[in-house]
């Protein structure tokens, strides 16, 4: 089994601070706060292209601008997932097929989908961590010869907070040895919730025993927030992962994307530059 | 070592050691001779470093707020600590238990690299604390000072030479936010200019901008300010904050008081918060 | 990003004369957000309100700029046709004034046209930042408590319980009533004040919807309107009202028997366990903790011996109540200026002929201490000279209040001619400053105590002292320029009301304001003189400021039938144009707290997870109920974590940029 | 080429027929690399402008683009980056030792930041050897060296009356050659040997670097917090702190980006949409501040980003003093390491294990 | 304030065809209804004065005013009820003082009093409304553009010569 190795980007001369204008082509709910957005050029074409897990930036005149990861690529279109929780977020979720918007990037690293080829895969994700695995996801079901299992743990703290629920549930389900483990914190009567309650880290111990699940010969991928971020970390290093083996994808203020406005700086690293996407390994070097 | 220091530290040292207080706020020497930065002692040692003499011209009060949690406070009060604490309570930041006060009279400061008496201090008028749980020496008479002389001065000039010397104070602004994160009455949580959704104010630098951000927090403040003069002190640029605060001050005084300025009561409410229904009326 | 609709209205001619409409159309298609403009001859009409609902719907708008006449004409018309025949929020409109403040006062298409494009330009800038807003039903509790029980808490008690609610009448006395029963006549018809109160008080006492709680104080009141959380406090009274059949066999057994009579005067005396007057309601005695000998020294229990309802409880404690009510009114009356204290040239109370108005109404009330016979009260003999001094504290700014108490001119006119009427043969000295008779009938009757031998002398009384067993009132008859000196048996002062002791206490319990005088205020001296700032909160009778009889009356029916208004229609709709806090920012000054004039604010303790941290701050916090929207906590709230729902921050910002930069 | 020292205003004068020059004078109330005036004296010497030159390469406030909506349509509008050539005069070694970093920053790693490298290209440095370091002043520890600006077109070195003019790069032989032949033949006589002089603060820097690697400073932070007021005084006059935020300002449906200088020490700076910000509390920033200072910008381009101008001990409102603190950091008695270092040691004793 | 290098010309052009741009913020209940009853009775007045609809003039924020000053506005008028006849009671007499202290404050920084003004005006007072628009829009017509109050380089000169800079 070779290296987990993180590529990063090219270098990209001329404006790296100045949008294209793209034209929004879809707008879709995913729950009550989180909506996907999908962009093309106003010629009908792909932005740019993009590799799963990059960051791209998107802006609104005159509200501003936000990083986002790129959750999905099509032939022609780029999309997101917003979740509404601040000012420009709120304006995103205005947004109706055929307005604009400017969008610049891709922007840093990208998930070791080359040097994981032969792997057994799991995904482990809550909530609004879900879109930048995604990419990763979709990716690897593109080219499901070259992955071995896939298993795929995602929470939310309701049934409603779920994002890509026609994947989860419908799509994914029916793609060879793909396996879909999802769980919610807080379920309700008549949510239109029948499954798994309980925490991620637990549950994902319990999928690991459930199923017989190896360590060896798998790559780990993370993402969420703060705490599910520590307690499945966490619970993958006690499952056996070697830190090494494990990639997560951070999040941080982000003002120009390319390594020089000094935000989103954590050690001797800038996220949008160096990451989003690190190994354990890598993190456990980098101060707090 | 003068006999401040040595009774501050006697008296920080006891209060820490029997578990009165977490920790004590006061000053401590910095590398030169006469430096003197605010400073937080949490044990009896610690005690030991504290010094207060005429250098130590920063100050301390604001810093007795980000310490809450530790536990009770004590804090080496000048007339205008004092005064702060008297603004934390009316802005119902601190409570008076909360802190315990070692009042100092002070002998006022000096400028460390020139040795010239602080110009806060030279415009101060009560350099006594205004209220202590315990006091450091003697008493020191009050100066008799008109605080005013200079923003009188200052109203003789015509509306195009105060204009003009705005325009240059404001475009020397470098929007450090020192005079904000200074001041004893700034204790909002997210200040006016931070809030980019409401748009009050532009990020660039321009003098414009400062002028917004120089009049809004002078307004701010203007009608709780407890003229200690520390905005004017820590400010980089060393721009006459103080007499936009004196304007204020006097203005309400004048039109509402008598108003012997923000730092006196523990309590509100503050005169832009309250009204006599026989307010002078200067629009008609 | 949202879709702003724009609808210019010719109002006929009335716009379209001074202002080019197709012009403003075409000038709002280009502005940000705007994907739709149209036209109409009237907007406010039916086929006008009906093509303004398709459009909306056909489009998918989600904001609407009205550009027509004032907002203040037909803001809320329009709201309702967005509630009703649209999915876009009611709040989601502007209201662009082009014609009561353009084409109708500008008279040339070059100036209307540009100014009605900027007027809508700015609706539309502040719309586009407008949020959902919703307002709620908040049920009424139908119940109302009335606070004093005067005529006019009797009146309106019994004017909202006709109406079928029930009723709580709570008065910190030991029995209802109030001043009106200690008078004698009431003028100027002279029918007996007893005779018309007492059946009032009855039928309160025995109305199925009336609760009363004598010896009760109201300690808190929480919620607002309609929901408002009274805590009130029934004084232990030591007999059971439950058992006591009101015999009076306690009263006269009871040892204690020199205790001023509150209800005479002090004219005449009363016993430890009494009943104020015969006619009290409830018709219960009660034991006065203060002077009876079992409580103060644990010796005596003679009433309870002789109680044969054996209704007597020395162990009675307070009793302590919380209840919901939907409406208060607020009719806690006046009480008489201590003139003792403050004139000390009339005796300050050394000389007890000099007696104020109301101790004469006992004087010479049938059932009072002299049995209506009128006897001066150091040696019980008929007073030949009575001198009678108006404004013994009213207008006096210097030493009693400024204004006019209003009820004494009269009251001064019926005591000159009850005592001429009851002493022929004595001479009545009337020191006045001013005689006001404004009402119906009453400057018939000042003319009739004229005719009665009163005597009116223009000026007011410096001072009396005691010669010869005369008390002689020196003053000063202006209208002579001559300096009066005469020497009276009996000197009446007619003082002046001022608000009852603790009135300060309850308007902060009921969140109420005062005047400099200490009166209630009333929300508006012309407009709503019955409500109170503080929704839901009603004032009736002198509580108000200084009346009379007749005034006190119908200012209960009034306060009553604007509470039985509220409770009728069972549920109040939450105006959403409030403040809210956006705790983030908030730092807990209470700056907003303090300058609330409805005590809609409040600190309160929140906890929240801040920076992966658990948190425990202050806070303040808005009471929708409260709340009138005003907006002036925006303005005191320096970090603007206090902002007001419809007319925030950013949206006048909008408002301001977009002028100012065009 | 010699040039009399009484000759600076003459040189300024003859740069500036064809170019905007900065020399050092005093505007908006602080001493800072002003546009010369024809005729007014210059003075290289004495003590260093309190505000860098860093603003010449990378102003406070710059735009980026601009953007309109016209019937719905949005369009983009770069600003040219292209910029006037103009000459920085009298620069002095710790501010060019500066200017090299901030190139680090701006036009390596991956992207080229277009607006500082047309003004990059556009500038001529005239450093200028410092002959009185004041008390505050430890560019030396920082690896300056007081004689030298390598970074630099032209160096200025002081001989006592007289500056010698030495060409470092095309660009400033160039410009020396123009001088010579605008000031005539420039052979001022009086000059005398280099002034030398040296730092007489001289913190342990290489030290502490090496320590804050390794070991957590927590209490440091700490303390220093306590008095910190986390204004941005240091950052805006520091010659190498280039953090920088993009803003806009909007005129109805049409706005322009700009970017404005940052600071670390504000709570705005990392507070995230949603209000979670990583570093909220004093100690958090202050430790960001002097970790990137000192170790983590090393990290990355392997050298340290603090050129010890001493302008930010001068400045401090609160007696913020980086040369104490790195003294402090060096001289701390032994700490707990960090859990990154711990994690090194350990791959590496792994290493080693793995090689044996 | 704006900073326009052509002030002196903009002032000279002024007299003509200078309109100036005045934003009056207006309380819902009083004045409001007064510019209403003006348009009832059909009193004409300059069109230079837009009206901003607050609901009481305890609503209007300085910083508004301020803000407005700074991005264009020629003149700000702040109206409100008659002391004592506020719709909420205490709006105006709070708005009262923040507005006395703030006026004077612009003023001791050099702002012509005239361009921020303030006024009560009741709901019935239609022609004191008209009066008033007439007499700031004359005001502000008089003082010409917000440029115009950019000191002249003599005074900034001579006031450098005197007071050394700041």
């Amino acid at each position: 089994m070779s290296e987990l190795v993180l590529q990063h980007g090219c270098a990209k001369g001329g404006e790296p601070y100045v949008p294209q204008v793209c034209r929004v082509i879809d707008v879709r709910d995913q729950t009550h706060d989180v909506k996907t957005i999908r962009v093309q050029t106003p010629e009908g074409g792909l932005p740019f292209e993009r590799k799963p897990g990059q960051l791209a930036m998107v802006s609104l005149p005159p509200y501003g601008e936000c990083m986002f990861a790129i959750a999905s690529q099509g032939p022609d279109y780029l999309e997101f997932v917003i979740k509404r929780v601040g000012f420009v977020t709120e304006r995103l979720h205005e947004l109706r097929p055929g307005d604009e918007v400017g969008v610049r990037g891709p922007y840093g690293n990208w998930f070791p989908f080359d040097s994981a080829r032969g792997r057994n895969l799991v995904f482990v994700a809550g909530g609004i961590g879900m879109p930048p695995v995604r990419s990763f996801i979709e990716y690897a079901l593109e080219h499901r010869a070259d992955y071995g299992r896939i298993d795929i743990v995602y929470s939310a703290s309701t049934y409603d907070d779920l994002v890509y629920k026609d994947d989860l549930f419908q799509n994914w389900p029916k793609e060879p040895d793909t396996h879909v483990h999802v769980s919610v914190y807080h379920a309700t009567d008549g949510d239109g919730w029948s499954g798994k309650v309980g925490y991620t880290a637990p549950y994902l111990k319990e999928v690991f025993a459930e199923e017989g699940l190896a360590t060896d010969n798998a790559a780990a991928v993370l993402c969420g927030g703060p705490s599910l971020y520590r307690t499945c970390r966490e619970a993958l290093l006690e499952l056996g992962f070697d830190p090494a083996d494990v990639v997560t994808t951070l999040e941080a203020r982000m003002k120009c994307g390319v390594g020089k406005c000094g935000r989103c700086n954590v050690g001797g690293v800038f996220i949008c530059l160096d990451g989003p996407v690190f190994t354990e390994a890598e993190l456990a070097r980098i101060p707090r | 070592m003068n006999d401040a220091t040595q009774i501050v530290r006697e008296r920080a040292t006891a209060l820490l050691a029997d578990g009165t207080v977490a920790a004590v706020v006061g000053w401590a020497a910095g590398r030169g001779d006469h430096d003197r930065h605010v400073f937080v002692a949490r044990t009896p040692e610690e005690a030991a470093l504290l010094v207060a003499d005429q250098y130590c011209g920063a100050l301390a009060a604001k810093r007795v707020l980000s310490l809450l949690d530790e536990g009770k406070i004590a804090l080496v009060a000048r007339g205008c600590e004092s005064r702060a604490v008297n603004r934390f309570m009316a802005d119902r930041q601190l409570k008076r238990d909360q802190v315990h006060v070692i009042g100092w009279p002070c002998p006022g400061m000096l400028d460390p690299a020139t040795g010239d008496a602080l110009k806060r201090c030279t415009e101060c008028q009560r350099r006594n604390p205004v209220l202590s749980d315990e006091v450091v020496g003697d008493p020191v008479p009050e100066p008799e000072l008109d605080r005013f002389a200079e923003l009188e001065r200052f109203e003789q000039k015509t509306p195009e030479e105060r204009r003009a010397f705005f325009q240059d104070m404001y475009e020397s602004c470098i929007r450090c936010y020192a005079c904000r994160n200074a001041c004893p009455c700034c204790t909002c949580r997210v200040c006016f200019v931070d809030q980019e959704r409401v748009g009050w104010m532009g990020e660039e630098f321009t003098a414009d901008q400062a002028r917004y951000y120089g009049t809004v927090r002078a307004f701010h403040t203007g009608d709780r300010c407890i003229e200690c003069g520390e905005c004017q002190r820590v400010c980089p640029q060393h721009l006459p904050l103080m007499l936009l605060m004196h304007k204020q001050v006097r203005d309400i005084d004048g039109l509402f008081g008598p108003y012997p300025g923000g730092g006196m009561e523990p309590e509100g409410p503050d005169p832009l918060r309250t009204y006599h229904t026989d307010d002078l009326e200067e629009f008609m | 990003m949202s879709r702003i609709g724009v609808f210019v209205c010719r109002c006929g001619t009335n716009i379209a004369g001074t202002v080019d409409v197709d012009a403003v159309a075409q000038a709002a298609s280009l502005m940000p957000n705007v994907v739709y403009v149209d036209t109409n001859k009237y907007t406010c009409s039916d086929p006008g309100q009906a093509s303004i609902a398709e459009a909306i719907n056909e489009n998918n708008l989600d904001h609407v700029v009205i550009a027509s006449c004032s907002p203040r004409m037909h803001e809320a018309l329009f709201r309702k046709l967005l509630a009703e025949k649209t999915n876009v929020n009611p709040y989601q409109l502007e209201i662009a004034n082009i014609r009561e403040q353009c084409s109708w006062v500008h008279k040339d298409k070059a100036i209307g046209t540009p100014k009605a494009i900027e007027l809508v330009a700015m609706a539309v800038a502040k719309v586009d930042s407008n949020v959902d807003l919703h307002t709620t039903q908040i049920p009424v509790t139908r119940r109302a408590l009335v606070i004093g029980a005067g005529i006019a808490g009797i009146q309106a008690a019994l004017d909202i319980a006709d109406a079928g609610f029930p009723v709580t009448l709570v008065e910190r006395e030991t029995t209802i009533g109030g001043k009106m029963p200690m008078l004698d006549k009431t003028f100027p018809t002279m029918d007996c004040s007893a005779c018309i109160c007492t059946p009032k008080m009855s039928e309160a006492a025995a109305h199925p919807n009336i609760t009363i709680k004598t010896l009760s104080e109201v300690e808190k009141v929480e919620g607002y309107v309609g929901n408002f959380d009274v805590t009130i406090r029934e004084k232990a009274k030591y007999v059971d009202y439950d058992k006591c059949t009101g015999c009076g066999q306690c009263e006269e057994k009871c040892p204690q028997r020199k205790i001023p009579s509150e209800f005479n005067q002090g004219l005449s005396f009363r016993t430890a366990v009494y009943k104020p007057f015969p006619q009290a309601v409830p018709s219960k005695s009660t034991i006065d903790p203060a002077h009876c000998r079992m409580l103060t020294k644990g010796t005596c229990g003679v009433c309870s011996k002789v109680c044969q309802a054996g209704a007597i409880n020395y162990d009675d404690v307070d009793r302590v109540t919380t209840e919901r009510y939907g409406a208060i009114v607020v009719a806690t009356g006046y009480e008489l200026i201590n003139w003792a204290n403050i004139y000390p040239e009339y005796g300050g109370g050394r000389y007890p002929d000099v007696i104020s108005g109301l101790q004469f109404e006992r004087l010479v009330n049938a059932s009072g201490p002299t049995e209506g016979h009128v006897l001066r009260p150091s040696d019980r003999k008929e007073p030949k000279t009575v001198v009678i001094i108006k404004c013994v504290g009213s207008r006096d700014p210097h030493k009693g209040v400024s204004y006019c108490s209003r009820a004494c001119c009269m009251y001064a006119a019926k005591h000159a001619h009850q005592y001429l009427d009851k002493v022929p043969d004595g001479r009545c000295y009337v020191f006045y400053m001013d005689v006001r008779c404004a009402g119906k009938g009453y400057d018939e009757f000042y003319m009739r105590t004229l005719q009665d031998g009163a005597i009116y002398l223009h000026g007011r009384v410096s001072r009396i002292y005691e010669r010869d067993g005369k008390l002689v009132c020196v003053g000063e008859d202006t209208l002579s320029d001559q300096v009066v000196s005469v020497n009276a048996d009996m000197v009446v002062l007619e003082t002046a009301m001022v608000p009852p002791e603790g009135a300060g206490t309850l308007a902060t319990t009921v969140n109420i304001q005062r005047g400099p005088e200490g009166w209630f205020t009333e929300a508006h001296p012309k407009l709503r003189p019955v409500e109170t700032n503080t929704a839901g909160v009603y004032l009736a009778g002198t509580a108000q400021g200084p009346k009379d009889i007749p005034d006190t009356v119908a200012q209960a029916g009034a306060a009553a039938s604007k509470a039985i208004g509220l409770l009728c229609r069972g549920y109040i709709q939450s105006n959403p144009m409030i403040t809210h806090i956006d705790t983030a920012k908030c730092s807990g000054c209470g700056a907003c707290v303090d300058i609330c004039p409805y005590g809609a604010l409040s600190l309160v303790e929140m906890t929240a997870r801040e920076n992966s941290r658990k948190v425990t701050r202050v806070v303040a916090e808005v009471n929708a109920g409260l709340c009138q929207g005003c907006g002036a906590c925006t303005v005191a709230c320096r970090p603007g974590a206090a902002d007001l729902l419809g007319f925030g921050d950013e949206g006048i910002m909008q408002e301001v940029e977009t002028y100012a930069y065009r | 080429m010699i040039i009399s020292k009484d000759n600076m205003g003459a040189l300024a004068d003859a740069i500036g027929a064809t170019q905007t020059v900065y020399v050092p004078g005093t505007e908006r109330a602080a001493t800072r690399f002003v546009a010369h005036k024809k005729g007014e004296p210059v003075v290289l010497g004495g003590a260093n402008v309190r505000m860098p030159p860093k603003d010449l390469l990378f102003p406070a406030t710059e735009k980026m683009y601009r953007w309109k909506k016209h019937e719905g349509q949005l369009s983009l509008e770069t600003e040219a980056a292209a910029h006037e050539p103009f000459t920085v005069l009298g620069v002095r070694p710790c501010d060019m030792a500066s200017v090299a970093k901030l190139d680090l920053v701006f036009l390596t790693k991956g992207f080229v930041d277009e607006f500082y490298q047309a003004r990059r290209d556009a500038a001529t440095f005239v450093a200028v050897t410092c002959v009185d370091p004041d008390g505050d002043c430890f560019c030396e520890a920082m690896g300056v060296r007081l004689d030298a600006a390598p970074a630099a077109d032209v160096l200025l070195v002081d001989r006592g009356g007289a500056y010698e003019a030495k060409p470092q790069t095309e660009k400033g032989e160039a410009a020396v050659a123009a001088w010579a032949e605008a000031l005539g033949a420039g052979a001022d006589a009086a000059a005398g040997d280099a002034v030398e002089a040296h730092c007489t603060l001289n913190p342990a820097a290489a030290k502490a670097e090496e320590r804050l690697r390794a070991e957590d400073f927590d209490n440091v932070w700490h303390s220093v917090a306590d008095y910190c007021l986390t204004c941005g005084t240091c950052t805006f006059e520091c010659p190498t702190c280039y953090c920088f935020d993009i803003s806009q300002d909007v005129r109805a449906d049409e706005g322009a980006r700009f970017r404005c200088w940052d600071s670390c020490m504000f709570t705005q700076y990392t507070l995230m949409a949603g209000n979670h910000n990583p570093r909220a509390d004093r100690a958090s920033r202050v430790r960001q501040r002097f970790m990137h200072k000192l170790r983590y910008f090393a990290d990355r381009y392997g050298e340290g980003l603090c050129v010890g101008c001493g302008r930010c001990i001068r400045d401090c409102p609160a007696g913020v003093d980086i040369a104490a603190i790195i003294d402090a950091v060096a001289t701390a008695p032994e700490h707990e390491l960090t859990e990154a270092a711990r994690t090194v040691q350990a791959d590496e004793a792994k290493k080693e294990a793995a090689h044996v | 304030m704006p900073i326009a290098e052509t002030a002196h010309e903009a002032q000279g052009q002024a007299n003509e065809e200078f309109r100036p741009k005045i934003l009056a913020f207006c309380c819902n209940w009083c004045t409001y209804a007064g510019a209403d009853l003006a348009g009832l009775n059909r009193m004409n007045y300059p069109a230079d004065v837009k009206v901003l609809r607050v609901p009481c003039s305890g609503r209007v924020n300085p910083q508004h005013v301020l803000r407005a000053l700074q991005d264009g506005c020629d003149g700000v008028l702040v109206c409100g009820c008659h002391p004592g006849d506020c719709h909420y009671s205490t709006g105006n007499y709070y708005a009262k003082r923040r507005m006395m202290v703030f006026k004077r404050l612009l003023e001791f920084e050099g702002l012509p009093p005239e361009r921020f003004q303030i006024r009560w005006i009741s709901g019935s007072e239609a022609g004191k409304f008209r009066d008033t628009i007439v007499q700031v829009t004359d005001d502000i017509k008089k003082l010409g553009p917000m440029a115009a109050d950019e000191p002249s380089q003599a005074v900034v000169a001579a006031l450098r010569a005197k007071e050394g800079e700041l």
